[in-house]
C-alpha cells in the first residue's frame, strides 16, 4: 500500500480523498493555489503545497507543478479527483513515466473512452445500444427516409459543423422530413458555410441513468448499480439518486451489465461511470465514459456501503476488488443535493465570498460532503460546489422526507445557494413521483433559470 | 495560514473612524460599537471606568485547526520583511539551485547588487531548469533558502534592499 | 441574503449615526444600541456610570430560523414594559380565568388597585384551578391575555402601575 | 397517525424527535424551561411553550405542566424522550387518563420491569440468567458456604443495608469465606446497625450488553441485536458499539433471544433495552430493562436501517410493526462517542457555557446528533451531552480509523468536552482488540479521573 499520496485537485473532493487517506494510514499531500490559501480543509492535510496562482492553467492543470510537487514530497501515488486533469491520459502517462501511480483508470481505456466515435463503436462491438443515427453524412433523401423510418420519429437533423445544440432541427414525422432537409442544409450552408447534416433517432425528454463500475489490474470489473442524474441545469448535475426511480429491474439490470460489458472491453479499471440515455419506453442509450471518480460517488456509497475513494486507491496499489458482484447488495435509497454558491433567483449567477454563518444539518440518514466552514471564502475562481448534502433512507418517500427536513435545517449566510431551489425540487410532485427528465429544470423554473 | 482579514485591500476605512471620533468629541460620546456582518467598529472614550466590553467570541476568519491533525511541513505564508524589502520569490514549483552547475560560484551571495536582467538562481521542475531574474534592482541583503532545497510557489527566495 | 461584505454600497451611514448623536445629545440619552439583522448601531453617552449593556454573547445565540419551517405559536420573550411597571406573569401553564366563575365579575380590572395578596385571577391546568395573587402593590394598568387564553410559565399577565 | 405530538424533553433527543416528526408530515411542540429559552433546536418544532424555571423539577419533570401544555396544544401523544419523565410509570398512566397517547411502553410493563426484584423474578421465569445469589438473607455460614461452592468464586457479599458500593467484599477462594462473613457482618453492623448480609456471584470485569427491543401493540416483540457498552466511567456510558466486538456469535443469538422472552412475558411494546453483564467466558446475566428509547440508539439504527423513533411513534398509534425478526438483518460497524460538556482532564468537570466555535465533522460514515450550534450556551443546568458522534463503516477497524478521522477533525472551543479521552480511547490497543470491559476507564486513566 501507498505510504503518501498527493490530492491534484481542491474543494471538497480533496478533502474527500484526505478523509480517505486518514482512514486509510496513508499521509496526504494537498497542493493549493493561492486563491486557497488557508483554506481549513488543507490542514487536515499532512502536507500541503503551494502551487501556482489562482488561475487553474498555472496551478491545478499545471502538470510539471504537480510533478515537482509530488517528487519533493516523495509520494508514491497521485489522485486527481474529479475536473482538472482527473480524465487528461497525457496525465496519466506523465504520472507512469516519473514512476508515481495514478490513481485512475490506465491512459489507455482513457484514450479508447475519451473519443466519442471510437467509445461509441466500441459500445456497439460490446454490445451496448447507442443512440440510432447515421452513420457518417446524409447525402440523398432517399438514404434519410429509409434511416428515419427504421430508427422510427422523432429524429434529429443535426448539422456537422454546428454544435452545443446550434444548427439542429427535431422531425417529428414523415411528411417533414424531406423538407426539413432541405431548409437544415440550407441553414448550415449559410451559418457554417458547411451544408452537410447527419442524422440521429431524437430521444424525447430523456432521463439520465450511469453505472458506477470499480475493477482491478487483474481484469475484474463489477457494477455498484445506477444512479438517475436526470435533474439537470444545462447539463449542470443538480440532483442525483439511487436506485433510478420507476425503472423496471429488468432493465436496470440491463443497463448495469451493459456497462460492464464495455468496461471490460476498454480494458477498464479503477472507478469510473458509464452514462446513457433511457427513454420514455425505458430503452437505454449509451452516452459515454466518465473515466474517474464522479461528484455524485457518495451516492452509491450509502446504497452499497462500499468506500470508492479507498478502492480506487487500493486498485491502484494492485490490490485486487475485494468483492465480486455478487457481494455487491443495493439497499435503500440514496438522495444527493448539490449545493452550489450560486443564486438560483437571478439566473444562477454564481455568488462566491465570505460565508457569515454555516449551519449544517445532522442527524439520522444524513451524509454532509463539504470544505466550508463558518468563516471560509467561496473563492470567484473554481466551480462552484460548496457542498453536498445526501441523504439515505430505506425508502425513497422517506429519503426525500428526510432531505426535506435536512434543507430547511441548513443554514448558510453571506453567499447565495442552491438550497432554496432544491426545497421546491423535494416539494414538487414531479419529483416526488419519480417523473423527471433532463429538461424538467428548464421547463418548470423557465421563468427563474 | 494567512488570516483573510490581511490579504484584503482595506480592513479599516479611516476616513469614517475620524469623523466618528470628531462626533464623539463634539458629543461627549464614551463608545461607539458598529458590526455589519463580520465588520465591527468599537470606539470609547474618557472614562476609564467604562467597563470594556468584552470583545466579541466570533473572531472573523478563523483558521480550523483540528488540534490533534499532523502538521507536517506547513509552510507559512511569507512574511512581511522588517524594511521596505523586496522580495523575490519563486515564480513556480521546484527544487532550488543557488548555482549554474555544481561547483560554479553561486548567481547570487548576500551584498550581490541586482538588475532586472539578473539571473539569481535555477529552479528545476521534471528535469527542466529555469533561470529565475531578479525582476528589481538593489543589493541582495538575505537568501532565504538552501541550496537544492524545495521551494513552493510563492516562496521567498531572496531579499533585495533597493535603496542600498 | 446578504452578500459580501465589500460589496455592499454602505457599511455604516454616517448620516444615520449623525443623526442618532443628535437624538441622543438632545435628549439626553446615554445609549443606543440598535440592530437590524447583521447590522448593529451601539452608542452610549456621558457619565462613566452607565451600565455597560453587556455585549451580546447574543450574537451568540442567533435565532436559527429555518427560514421555510413554519413558526406556528412562538411565544417572544417578555418585551420590556415601557414604564416603571411591575409585570404579574405567570407562575405556570395552562388556562387564565379573569374571574371566579362564569357569570362573576373578573377579579381585577384596568383600574384595580391590587396589595400582594390581592387574587388576581385563576390558572387551571389538569382541571385544578390555582388562585394566582398580585405579590406587588399598585394600580392594574394593563390586563395582557384574553380569559380562557392558555398561557406558558411566565407569560405576563398583568401590568401593575406601583406608583400611581 | 398522530396530527400533533408534544415532546416532554430537551436537548439532542428533543431535536432528535423533532426531526422524526418533520420526515412523518407530525407537527411537533416542545416545551422548554427558561434555561433552554432561544435554544435553536426550538425553532424547528412547530410550536414552542415555556412550561417553567430551569430547575428540572418545576419544567421538564413537573407533570400537570407538561399536560397542560399537551392539552393545549391539542396533541394526540407525548414523546418523553430519555430521562426525566421517561421511565415514570405514574406520567404514563396520567398520559392515558387525559387520553393522551403516551410513545413509550404500557404502565403495567413499566411497573413490571421498574422494580429490580420482580424483574429478575420475571427473567428467571422466562429462563434468562440472572446474577446468581443468595434469594434473601444468609443466616448460617453453612448456607453461605454451600451457596458459594455452587455459584463458584469469587463471590460478592453485601450488606443488605449498603448501597452504592459501600459494604461490598469480594471473597475469591473458599478458604476466606467464613472469616470474611464475620468481617462483613461486623462491618455491617457498626456501619449501618444492620448486620444482615446477603452473598452473589461476583462478576469480574464484566462486559455490558444490552439488547435492543421493538414492540408493537399486538404482542410482537422483535430485536434489532446488542450493543457492547462497556466503555463506561463510574456508569455512565462513554462509547458504544455494535456489533458486540468477540462476542461468539452463538452468545450473541442467545442473548437477543433471551432479551425478546423477557420482553414478551412482560408485555412489553414500544422500544426497550435489556441490559446483560458478560463476563469473561461470555456468559451473561440479566441486569435490567430501560424502557424507554436510549442515548445510544442511533447505533442500532445504523446497523439495521431501522429508525427506532419513527417505529415508537407508529407502535404507539396501533400501527403493527411493518417488519418481522427475519427482516431485521444487521449489517456493518456502528460506534458511538458522547461528547460531553465536561473536561476529562479534570475530573471530568462540568464545563458549560458559551460555545464560542463549532465546526464539526462530515464525510462518508459520520452522523452526528446534536442540539449545539456555533454561539450556544450550554446550560448548567442538565446533563452534559451535547453531541453524539456516530460512525458506520463494513468493519470495526474501518469504524475506528473513521471515528479517530472525525475525532480529529471535530473543533470545539468555549466549553471543554470528551473529544480528547475520546481521541485516547479510539487509539488505545485494548480498546482497538475489543477487550476493554466496564472497568477499563477508571483502571486505565485512573490518575486523570
Amino acid at each position: 500500500m501507498f505510504q503518501r499520496i498527493l490530492i491534484a485537485n481542491r474543494g471538497e473532493i480533496a478533502l474527500r480523498i484526505i478523509r480517505a487517506c486518514k482512514e486509510m494510514g496513508i499521509e496526504s499531500v494537498a497542493v493549493y493555489s493561492e486563491a486557497d490559501r488557508g483554506a481549513p480543509y488543507l490542514q487536515l492535510a499532512d502536507q500541503s503545497i503551494c502551487i501556482g496562482p489562482a488561475i487553474a492553467t498555472e496551478s491545478y492543470l499545471k502538470i510539471p507543478r504537480l510533478i515537482s510537487a509530488a517528487e519533493a514530497a516523495d509520494v508514491q501515488a497521485i489522485h486527481p479527483g474529479y475536473g482538472f486533469l482527473s480524465e487528461n491520459a497525457h496525465f496519466a502517462e506523465v504520472c507512469r513515466d516519473c514512476k508515481i501511480e495514478f490513481i485512475g483508470p490506465p491512459p489507455e481505456a482513457m484514450h479508447r473512452l475519451g473519443n466519442k466515435n471510437e467509445a461509441r463503436k466500441l459500445a456497439q462491438k460490446a454490445g451496448v445500444p447507442v443512440v440510432p443515427g447515421s452513420e457518417g453524412l446524409i447525402e440523398k433523401d432517399e438514404e434519410a427516409l429509409a434511416l428515419a423510418r427504421e430508427m422510427g420519429f422523432p429524429v434529429l437533423i443535426k448539422a456537422a459543423a454546428g454544435g452545443g445544440g446550434r444548427g439542429m432541427r427535431v422531425i417529428r414525422e414523415e411528411a417533414a422530413l424531406l423538407s426539413g432537409l432541405r431548409a437544415a442544409r440550407q441553414e448550415a450552408e449559410s451559418a457554417f458555410k458547411d451544408g452537410s447534416v447527419y442524422l440521429e433517432k431524437y430521444i424525447e425528454q430523456p432521463r439520465h441513468v450511469e453505472v458506477q463500475l470499480l475493477g482491478d489490474r487483474l481484469g475484474n470489473v463489477i457494477h455498484l448499480w445506477e444512479r438517475d442524474c436526470s435533474l439537470q441545469r444545462r447539463h449542470q448535475k443538480l440532483v442525483e439518486e439511487s436506485p433510478a426511480p420507476n425503472l423496471p429491474d429488468s432493465v436496470r439490470k440491463k443497463i448495469c451489465e451493459s456497462a460492464v460489458r464495455l468496461a471490460k472491453a476498454a480494458g477498464y479499471y479503477s472507478a469510473g461511470t458509464c452514462e446513457f440515455l433511457v427513454d420514455k419506453q425505458n430503452r437505454f442509450y449509451f452516452i459515454e465514459v466518465n473515466a474517474r471518480i464522479q461528484v455524485e460517488h457518495p451516492v452509491t456509497e450509502l446504497v452499497t456501503g462500499v468506500d470508492l475513494v479507498k478502492a480506487q486507491i487500493r486498485v491502484a496499489a494492485g490490490e485486487p476488488l475485494p468483492f465480486a458482484q455478487r457481494d455487491i447488495v443495493h439497499r435503500g435509497c440514496a438522495i444527493e443535493c448539490r449545493i452550489n454558491a450560486e443564486d438560483p433567483a437571478s439566473h444562477f449567477r454564481p455568488s462566491p465570498g465570505l460565508i457569515t454563518r454555516w449551519q449544517p444539518p445532522g442527524g439520522p440518514g444524513v451524509r454532509l460532503d463539504t470544505h466550508a466552514v463558518a468563516g471560509y471564502r467561496v473563492p470567484p475562481n473554481y466551480d462552484s460546489l460548496v457542498a453536498k448534502l445526501l441523504v439515505y433512507q430505506p425508502t425513497r418517500a422517506d429519503a426525500i422526507a428526510c432531505m426535506r427536513r435536512a434543507l430547511d435545517e441548513f443554514i448558510i449566510e453571506g453567499i447565495h445557494t442552491t438550497i432554496p431551489l432544491h426545497r421546491e425540487i423535494m416539494r414538487h410532485p414531479a419529483f416526488q413521483a419519480g417523473q423527471v427528465d433532463t429538461t424538467f429544470i428548464e421547463r418548470t423554473w423557465q421563468k427563474k433559470g | 495560514m494567512a488570516d483573510d482579514a490581511s490579504t484584503q485591500p482595506n480592513p479599516f476605512d479611516l476616513q469614517t473612524i475620524e469623523q466618528l471620533v470628531a462626533l464623539m468629541s463634539k458629543h461627549d460620546l464614551s463608545e461607539i460599537d458598529l458590526r455589519q456582518g463580520e465588520q465591527r467598529i468599537c470606539l470609547r472614550r474618557g472614562g476609564a471606568s467604562a467597563t470594556p466590553a468584552p470583545l466579541p467570541a466570533v473572531t472573523a476568519n478563523p483558521a480550523p485547526v483540528a488540534l490533534s491533525a499532523p502538521k507536517a511541513t506547513e509552510t507559512p505564508p511569507p512574511a512581511s520583511p522588517p524594511r521596505q524589502l523586496i522580495e523575490i520569490k519563486s515564480p513556480t514549483v521546484g527544487t532550488f539551485y543557488a548555482q549554474e552547475k555544481p561547483g560554479s560560484p553561486p548567481y547570487v551571495t548576500v551584498g550581490s547588487r541586482v538588475t532586472p536582467t539578473t539571473i539569481v538562481c535555477q529552479i528545476e521542475a521534471m528535469k527542466v531548469f529555469n533561470e529565475i531574474t531578479a525582476d528589481c534592482s538593489g543589493v541582495v541583503v538575505e537568501v532565504c533558502v538552501q541550496n537544492k532545497e524545495f521551494v513552493e510557489y510563492g516562496t521567498v527566495l531572496f531579499r533585495v534592499d533597493p535603496n542600498a
